[in-house]
């Protein structure tokens, strides 16, 4: 492992990319073609199976192993040497100069990507099955699952912009699918619309990205154009606030799919879906699309510090504005979905400062605990019967003691306490950014790990201790989930406890650090970020003792509140804080009414404009055309009223008309 | 007897006072025919000019056609037209029934054509005229019409017989009269005769007072 | 003096100019077609004044003059039958009455 | 493989829909059955004979105008003189994009044919005569060499349309197809008179010869016109195709026509009618007027984004299904203009893309909402919902087309759209921004008739419909899977359009005087 090479051409943007080996050729293309065959099988048959995952499941547990057969091969067993490989499938889109390929790619990025997708997504499947169970349109969960694993591996293995793009959007369109799966109610209807629209306005940014870079440098071609770039900034083709451009345009897309402040109103909409997929999509996989992609960009960021700046003010925005949210929220899968944008946001906020590493570091971890949180709140509320709400939740931990017990994990590993996985990878973001220079960042980023550890512990507390509220008819039948259910939690609870230490040890040298330092290396070059050593007794463990205290007191601040085990809860108190500062609860409560401005915007004026124009068109448009309609023929009868119908006049009309004629030839003649 | 070479007292000659008489009588006739308001008048005077206008072909040495003026203009149509009028029913009535309300423009137009036509002719000088008529037998006309003008004199014939086909389908009397149409009553008895009033030419149902 | 073209064609227009006012002032559908007449009988007038006085012609006027005259009596059959057939439906030969054309 | 280079086959693919009306005329209306089968035998074959044609056309060889060098891009050229006198010829030839289109035209005819069968109860067999006489036309029209020829069959499209509106439409029709009509007309008689003008001075600068002064080859290769010439007649040619498109602001027909037309009249309307502006602006009025071309491109450009943007917003507030499409399609056929007139390479391939898949896809549509119409007799939106429910492979198949509509990768509408943006990105990147907001509007209004149809609970309207709100029949699944597959094989495999119309599309640019890019534009 420690033999990895840092020596990488700084002019050949990725490491040496060579053309991959007729293995690896198939086994990346069977990473795509199972999903997409699954799907189409379990679309014509699922219907008429008894057990509609058959299918589907066994697929994903292939494409799973697979995946990391792969990227195991490419990380430890260092089988590409730290490059890349790619292979064309077909060329898609031949358009003279515009060509583009259906070409798949697979370096050390894509490597760990590929990981937390196929790792959390497998899992995601067992655990449906239990999950969605008695529901009676199950086949077209597993039919949409599929095709979500199909176009979130299509995402990360895509080697063009425009590849990424088709899969940005078809993501996309599983998440409406799966948003909307319980079509019937109005409210999942309306918010796999605004998922999908919203995400829509960041893809026009995407895409005008896209076609910058197409016009700028010629080539969508990742390779290409991470190699063309150097060259062409330097021989003063592309200016550099072009450069700036093209990454707020892509960065404009990364917020739509992350949920970035101000994009980020479809994500907590978006828990109308069922419980697996809020974790498989909108927190493990399909809401870090925003991040691999600037993360995937490196090169082209590096070349626009001003962007990244932005990148980092909005991701760290983004975190604090979340938590102060997820501070006041009743329902159990709300307070996760704002703990993810939070999260997101520390994660853009790493991209921004330049911690590029750090930030994959956290989306890994992130995944895996997120995770296994929201299919923990799932379990939670497939016991008491579909209840969200968790005020009419407690003291569930000795019925669902499975459950509690890796939510407990999951909730400790989000607060940053070692050794679990979110302790190494936000210790991370917080200290690269502080050591480059963004103290600012760091700031915020402390206040928020203090928050965040104060409404994780306020959710467990409400949810697993302190006094029962669970409805009296419930009350009874409440009951640990079934093992297809628990055990993808345990597994995940395992990977909580131990993935952070495996990736982030040794501190300063960490495993993560090797696999990706090819990746990133030519962003770093670009931005000149040379690693300093380590100093464990030093700048690095002060800024550890920090996170560490505000986490503790997060959580020991929740624990007085909400009840730990047999600390019982005061709730009386929290109602006495609150009413003290009545704006500020009103406002996270309301999610700073971010939901009422949006309808006002788009729907109550957005909508009146719209009338506007279509009366427009009815009355000015088509009011023209039917008035010159109308003109034609009142003309016509105005004209016809010389046309008395009587011979006569028309005879002493053809009269006259001779008289003028005779006239004018005599005059003429006689001239 | 032999008349004398000259018009006594006024030393015309002869055919010169036939002339006069002639045109006089044509175009007096005429004008009769058109501002007359007795409209079987107005029939009888026509027959009148166009025996006068029989005289002036005549006068020219156009024997034939002075002989088929008499025979068609007078006998045949001065007779179909009679028949009409009386068919129709028109007597006589004021003014503004028989003159349409564009008389007086009518009356311009047609001095103004009158004039017209009088100023071309009198401004032209006819260089091939002769001085007097060319005599023309019957038989030189006759060869003409049977010779070069063969085709239209047979086209004609067409015409003539489609005119009296079409003359008799138009004027024809429906199979079945229907009583309660007024229309076919008018025609049906001198029961249903309008005599009435004067100037009520069409009947009840239509006011007269058309403006 | 009177045996002379112009003659001729000068009273040739008067009737024509009299037939002329008859058809555009008169009411009476019959009493246009008598003026149509008078309108035939002067034209008819003109033309074997021509022939009579042109030799260049060598006695086509005539022949012409008795062509319109068939013609002219075709047209007074047809006017007179379409008179009739009009005034059954409308009962009224008063020209002006028939506007039918307009709409 | 039959071989089919001996063969007339153009003059056959135009002339067999004629063959069928005139058989069908014998066939006695009240045998309904007869006249069906008659009807979809002569699709049929009309659809066999056009396939052979796109088998046999990279085989075949292309026509060489005598006298000039090169050439002339068309092939299966067949050269009739027909009035030699104004040396009119019946000059048939076709290139990719017509072969596309004649394609696309047989198919969907076919597929109209096929589903009107239940719809239409009353006059069938004038209906399927109007339909094969509609057929001969919008052919013609695609494979017309010669100005005249291409005016006379750009005609005969405007017959059957009317009466297919007219007679068979809904309770507005007349105002419908009176407006359709007259708008149309309006524009092709000034069509009429550019092409005369552009004949007579063809003739004069030949001293008086005739010879070619209506053939669009020769005029071509000539060339060179008198700018003001130009100018007049390109504006009287762009009216024709504007209003055929169409483009804003001439497209208040559109709507009033979709919404009486009976279902198929929508597809065809949608899926062909409208690609014949398109067609004409690439096949004639840009080669011959170059110049003009070039001045007004501005003023074009900009009427197409606000025919994009304005339809896209009009069609949100819609109520009405059909309406709702029809603006749908103004924004989209905006992209055609848009891409046409950037003269750009890829955003010339674009245009030609998004015409043939609008053609799919908007047809779909229209049988998607014909669909819901035969079964509720109603369109407005307000009444719908829940349909996933009660007709679940309707809902799915209808989702499928509202996406691929929506532009969605991986479906044909994504290609095309995409590459007209690209191209004018490369040209304008202010014009592809303003044109991107489209990608939101879309789906604003897509996803909004969507939600309303498809989700929700089931509407009290349609609970009232009882059992009679059944799924998709036999026929229906037959008739939209050709389009199914179409959307999927168009939208992986852009390539099998865009080989065919690459050729075509560099010759109009250089013929335009812009070079295609290279793509490496510092």
């Amino acid at each position: 492992m420690g033999g990895m090479s840092f020596a990488a051409d700084p002019h050949a943007g990725i490491a040496a990319v060579t053309q991959a080996g007729s293995t690896e050729q198939l086994l990346l293309t069977l990473l795509l073609v199972l999903p997409i065959v699954g799907f189409t099988l379990t679309v014509v048959l699922g219907r008429r199976l008894s057990r509609p995952w058959i299918i589907a499941v066994p697929t994903i547990i292939v494409v799973w192993a697979i995946a990391t057969y792969l990227s195991v091969q490419a990380l430890i067993g260092d089988a590409f040497h730290g490059g890349a490989i790619q292979t064309t499938i077909y060329e898609w889109i031949p358009a003279g100069a515009f060509s583009v390929s259906f070409d798949l790619f697979f370096d050390n990025l894509t490597a760990v990507m590929l990981l937390v997708v196929t790792t959390i997504g497998m899992l995601v499947h067992v655990y449906s099955i239990g999950y969605m169970a008695h529901d009676p349109g199950k086949w077209r969960f597993f039919a949409y699952l599929n095709l979500f694993m199909f176009s979130m591996l299509l995402l990360v293995l895509a080697a063009n912009f425009l590849l990424v793009f088709a899969a940005w959007e078809l993501v996309g369109l599983s998440s409406y699918l799966l948003i909307g799966f319980w079509y019937h109610k109005r409210s999942a209807a309306l918010a796999n619309k605004k998922a999908f629209l919203v995400n829509r306005v960041g893809d026009i940014g995407f895409a005008l990205g896209i076609m910058a870079i197409w016009t700028t440098i010629g080539t969508l071609d990742f390779v290409q154009v991470f190699d063309l770039l150097p060259a062409q900034l330097a021989g003063g083709h592309i200016e550099q606030w072009m450069m700036v451009g093209i990454c707020l345009l892509l960065f404009c897309g990364a917020m739509g799919k992350s949920a970035q402040f101000p994009l980020h109103v479809w994500l907590p909409d978006a828990m109308e879906g069922p419980t697996p997929v809020s974790a498989l999509i909108h927190a493990a996989t399909m809401v870090n699309a925003g991040v691999y992609l600037v993360a995937r960009s490196s090169p082209l960021f590096a070349t626009a510090p001003e962007a990244l700046i932005l990148v980092a003010a909005v991701g760290i925005f983004t975190a604090i504005f979340a938590a102060s949210i997820a501070f006041t929220q009743k329902d159990i899968k709300r307070v996760l979905a704002y703990s993810t944008l939070s999260q997101l946001g520390y994660m853009f906020a790493a991209l921004g400062v330049g911690a590029w590493t750090a930030a994959i570091f956290h989306l890994a971890t992130h995944g895996i605990f997120k995770g296994l949180l929201f299919l923990g709140s799932g379990s939670v509320i497939h016991g008491v019967h579909e209840e969200q709400d968790m005020d009419k939740m407690g003291a569930l931990r000795r019925k669902m003691p499975i459950t509690h017990w890796t939510m407990l994990i999951g909730s400790l590993a989000i607060a940053g306490i070692p050794p679990l996985a979110g302790f190494f990878s936000k210790d991370e973001v917080l200290g690269e950014a502080f050591k480059l220079g963004f103290q600012w960042v760091w700031l915020i980023g402390v206040v928020v790990a203090l928050m965040t550890a104060f409404y994780m512990f306020r959710l467990m507390g409400k949810t697993f201790y302190g006094e029962s509220h669970v409805d009296p008819h419930v009350e009874p039948h409440v009951h640990e989930s079934p093992p297809t259910m628990t055990v993808p939690l345990i597994i995940l609870a395992v990977l909580s406890v131990v993935a952070g230490a495996y990736l982030g040890l040794p501190l300063g040298d960490s495993t993560i650090h090797h696999w990706l330092a090819p990746v990133f290396h030519p962003a770093l070059e670009t931005m000149g970020v040379h690693a300093e050593p380590y100093q464990l007794f030093g700048i690095d463990g002060a800024l550890i003792l920090v996170s560490v205290a505000v986490a503790t007191i997060g959580m020991v601040a929740a624990w007085r509140m909400f009840g730990f085990f047999r600390i019982h809860d005061r709730l009386d108190t929290v109602r006495a804080l609150t009413a003290r500062v009545p704006t500020l609860y009103q406002g996270s409560f309301h999610k700073w009414y971010f939901d009422e401005l949006n309808d006002l915007l788009f729907v109550r004026i957005g909508g009146r404009v719209a009338d506007a124009f279509a009366w427009f068109d009815v009355h000015i448009i088509d009011g023209a055309v039917n008035g010159v309609a109308t003109l034609t023929r009142r003309a016509g009868d105005e004209v016809r009223q010389s046309q008395t119908g009587r011979v006569q006049n028309y005879a002493l009309g053809i009269a006259g008309g001779l008289i003028l004629i005779a006239v004018i030839l005599l005059l003429v003649g006689t001239r | 007897m032999e008349l004398p070479q000259t018009v006594p007292f006024l030393d015309w000659r002869w055919d010169d006072l036939i002339f006069l008489v002639l045109a006089g009588t044509m175009l007096g006739s005429a004008l009769l025919v058109v501002v007359g308001r007795d409209i079987i008048r107005s029939g009888l005077f026509m027959v009148l000019a166009f025996g006068a206008l029989a005289g002036l072909y005549a006068l020219m040495g156009a024997t034939l056609v002075a002989a088929a003026q008499v025979l068609v203009y007078l006998g045949a149509i001065s007779v179909l037209i009679l028949f009409a009028i009386m068919l129709t029913q028109s007597k006589a009535g004021p003014v503004r029934l028989v003159f349409h309300s564009q008389a007086w423009a009518a009356a311009i137009a047609a001095i103004v054509i009158g004039g017209l036509l009088i100023a071309s002719v009198l401004l032209t000088s006819w260089p091939l005229a002769a001085a007097e008529p060319i005599v023309q037998t019957a038989r030189d006309v006759a060869a003409l019409m049977f010779g070069d003008y063969v085709l239209a004199f047979e086209v004609i014939s067409v015409l003539l017989l489609a005119a009296v086909v079409g003359g008799i389908f138009l004027a024809r009397r429906d199979d079945i009269p229907d009583p309660s149409d007024p229309a076919t009553r008018i025609e049906d008895g001198s029961a249903s005769r309008v005599t009435g009033t004067p100037g009520v030419l069409g009947g009840p149902a239509r006011p007269a007072e058309k403006p | 003096m009177s045996q002379s073209l112009d003659a001729y064609l000068l009273l040739a227009c008067g009737l024509f100019a009299i037939g002329t006012f008859g058809f555009l002032a008169r009411r009476n559908a019959i009493a246009m077609l008598m003026s149509v007449e008078i309108m035939l009988n002067a034209v008819n007038l003109a033309i074997v004044a021509f022939g009579m006085f042109i030799p260049a012609l060598a006695g086509a006027g005539q022949v012409i003059a008795l062509f319109v005259m068939a013609v002219a009596a075709a047209e007074a059959t047809v006017g007179l039958a379409i008179v009739i057939a009009i005034y059954r439906n409308r009962r009224t030969p008063l020209v002006d009455e028939y506007a039918s054309m307009r709409e | 493989m039959i071989d089919v280079s001996g063969l007339p086959i153009l003059s056959l693919i135009i002339f067999a829909p004629l063959v069928g009306a005139i058989a069908l005329a014998f066939v006695p209306g009240d045998n309904v059955r007869l006249v069906k089968q008659v009807a979809l035998a002569t699709t049929l074959v009309t659809l066999v004979l056009s396939l052979l044609a796109a088998v046999g056309f990279g085989a075949a060889a292309e026509y060489v105008l005598p006298g000039s060098e090169g050439s002339s891009g068309f092939r299966y050229v067949e050269t009739v003189p027909w009035i030699p006198f104004f040396g009119i010829l019946y000059r048939v030839g076709m290139d990719g994009i017509s072969l596309l289109l004649v394609v696309l035209t047989t198919t969907l005819t076919t597929i109209s044919v096929v589903y009107s069968f239940g719809p239409i109860k009353t006059r069938v067999k004038e209906y399927m005569i109007s339909f094969l006489v509609l057929e001969l036309g919008m052919i013609g029209v695609f494979l017309a060499l010669d100005l005249f020829l291409f005016y006379i069959f750009w005609e005969i499209v405007l017959v059957p349309m009317y009466l297919i509106i007219g007679i068979w439409g809904g309770a507005n029709r007349i105002y419908a197809t009176i407006k359709f009509v007259l708008y149309t007309l309006v524009g092709s008689l000034l069509m009429l008179v550019a092409i005369l003008a552009t004949a007579f001075t063809f003739q004069a600068a030949n001293g008086g010869d005739w010879t070619g002064a209506f053939d669009l080859l020769t005029l071509r290769a000539a060339g060179g016109f008198d700018p003001t010439l130009q100018l007049f007649c390109f504006i009287a040619f762009f009216l024709a195709f504007a209003i055929k498109v169409p483009m804003w602001p001439f497209h208040t027909w559109l709507p009033d026509a979709h919404v009486e037309a009976p279902t198929a009249g929508s597809v065809i309307l949608a899926g062909v009618l409208l690609k014949l502006g398109g067609y004409g602006f690439i096949r004639f009025a840009l080669p011959l007027y170059p110049q003009a071309a070039h001045d007004l491109a501005g003023i074009i450009v900009v009427l197409s984004l606000i025919a994009i943007i304005y339809g896209a917003i009009v069609a949100i507030v819609q109520p009405d299904l059909k309406k709702l499409i029809a603006y749908s399609s103004v924004s989209h056929m905006g992209f055609v203009t848009l891409g046409i007139f950037v003269f750009q390479e890829q955003a010339l391939q674009g245009a030609v893309l998004q015409m043939i898949n609008h053609g799919i896809i908007t047809g779909a549509l229209f049988l998607c909402v014909g669909v819901i119409y035969e079964r509720t007799h109603d369109r407005t939106l307000a009444r719908m919902g829940g349909l996933s429910k009660p007709t679940p492979v309707f809902a799915g198949v209808f989702g499928f087309f509202v996406f691929a509509s929506l532009g969605l990768p991986g479906l044909a509408g994504f290609v095309g759209e995409f590459l007209v943006f690209v191209g004018t990105f490369a040209v304008s990147p202010v014009a592809a921004a303003i044109a991107a907001f489209v990608m939101v509007f879309a789906g604003v209004y897509l996803l909004w008739m969507f939600q309303r149809i498809a989700f929700g609970p089931v509407s009290d309207f349609l609970k009232g419909l009882g059992h009679h709100l059944t799924d998709m029949d036999r026929t229906e699944v037959l008739t939209l899977a050709p389009l199914f597959a179409l959307t999927i094989i168009f939208g992986l495999y852009p390539a099998a359009i865009l080989d065919l119309i690459q050729q075509p599309v560099t010759d109009l640019l250089v013929a335009l005087g812009s070079a295609p890019a290279t793509g490496l534009v510092p």
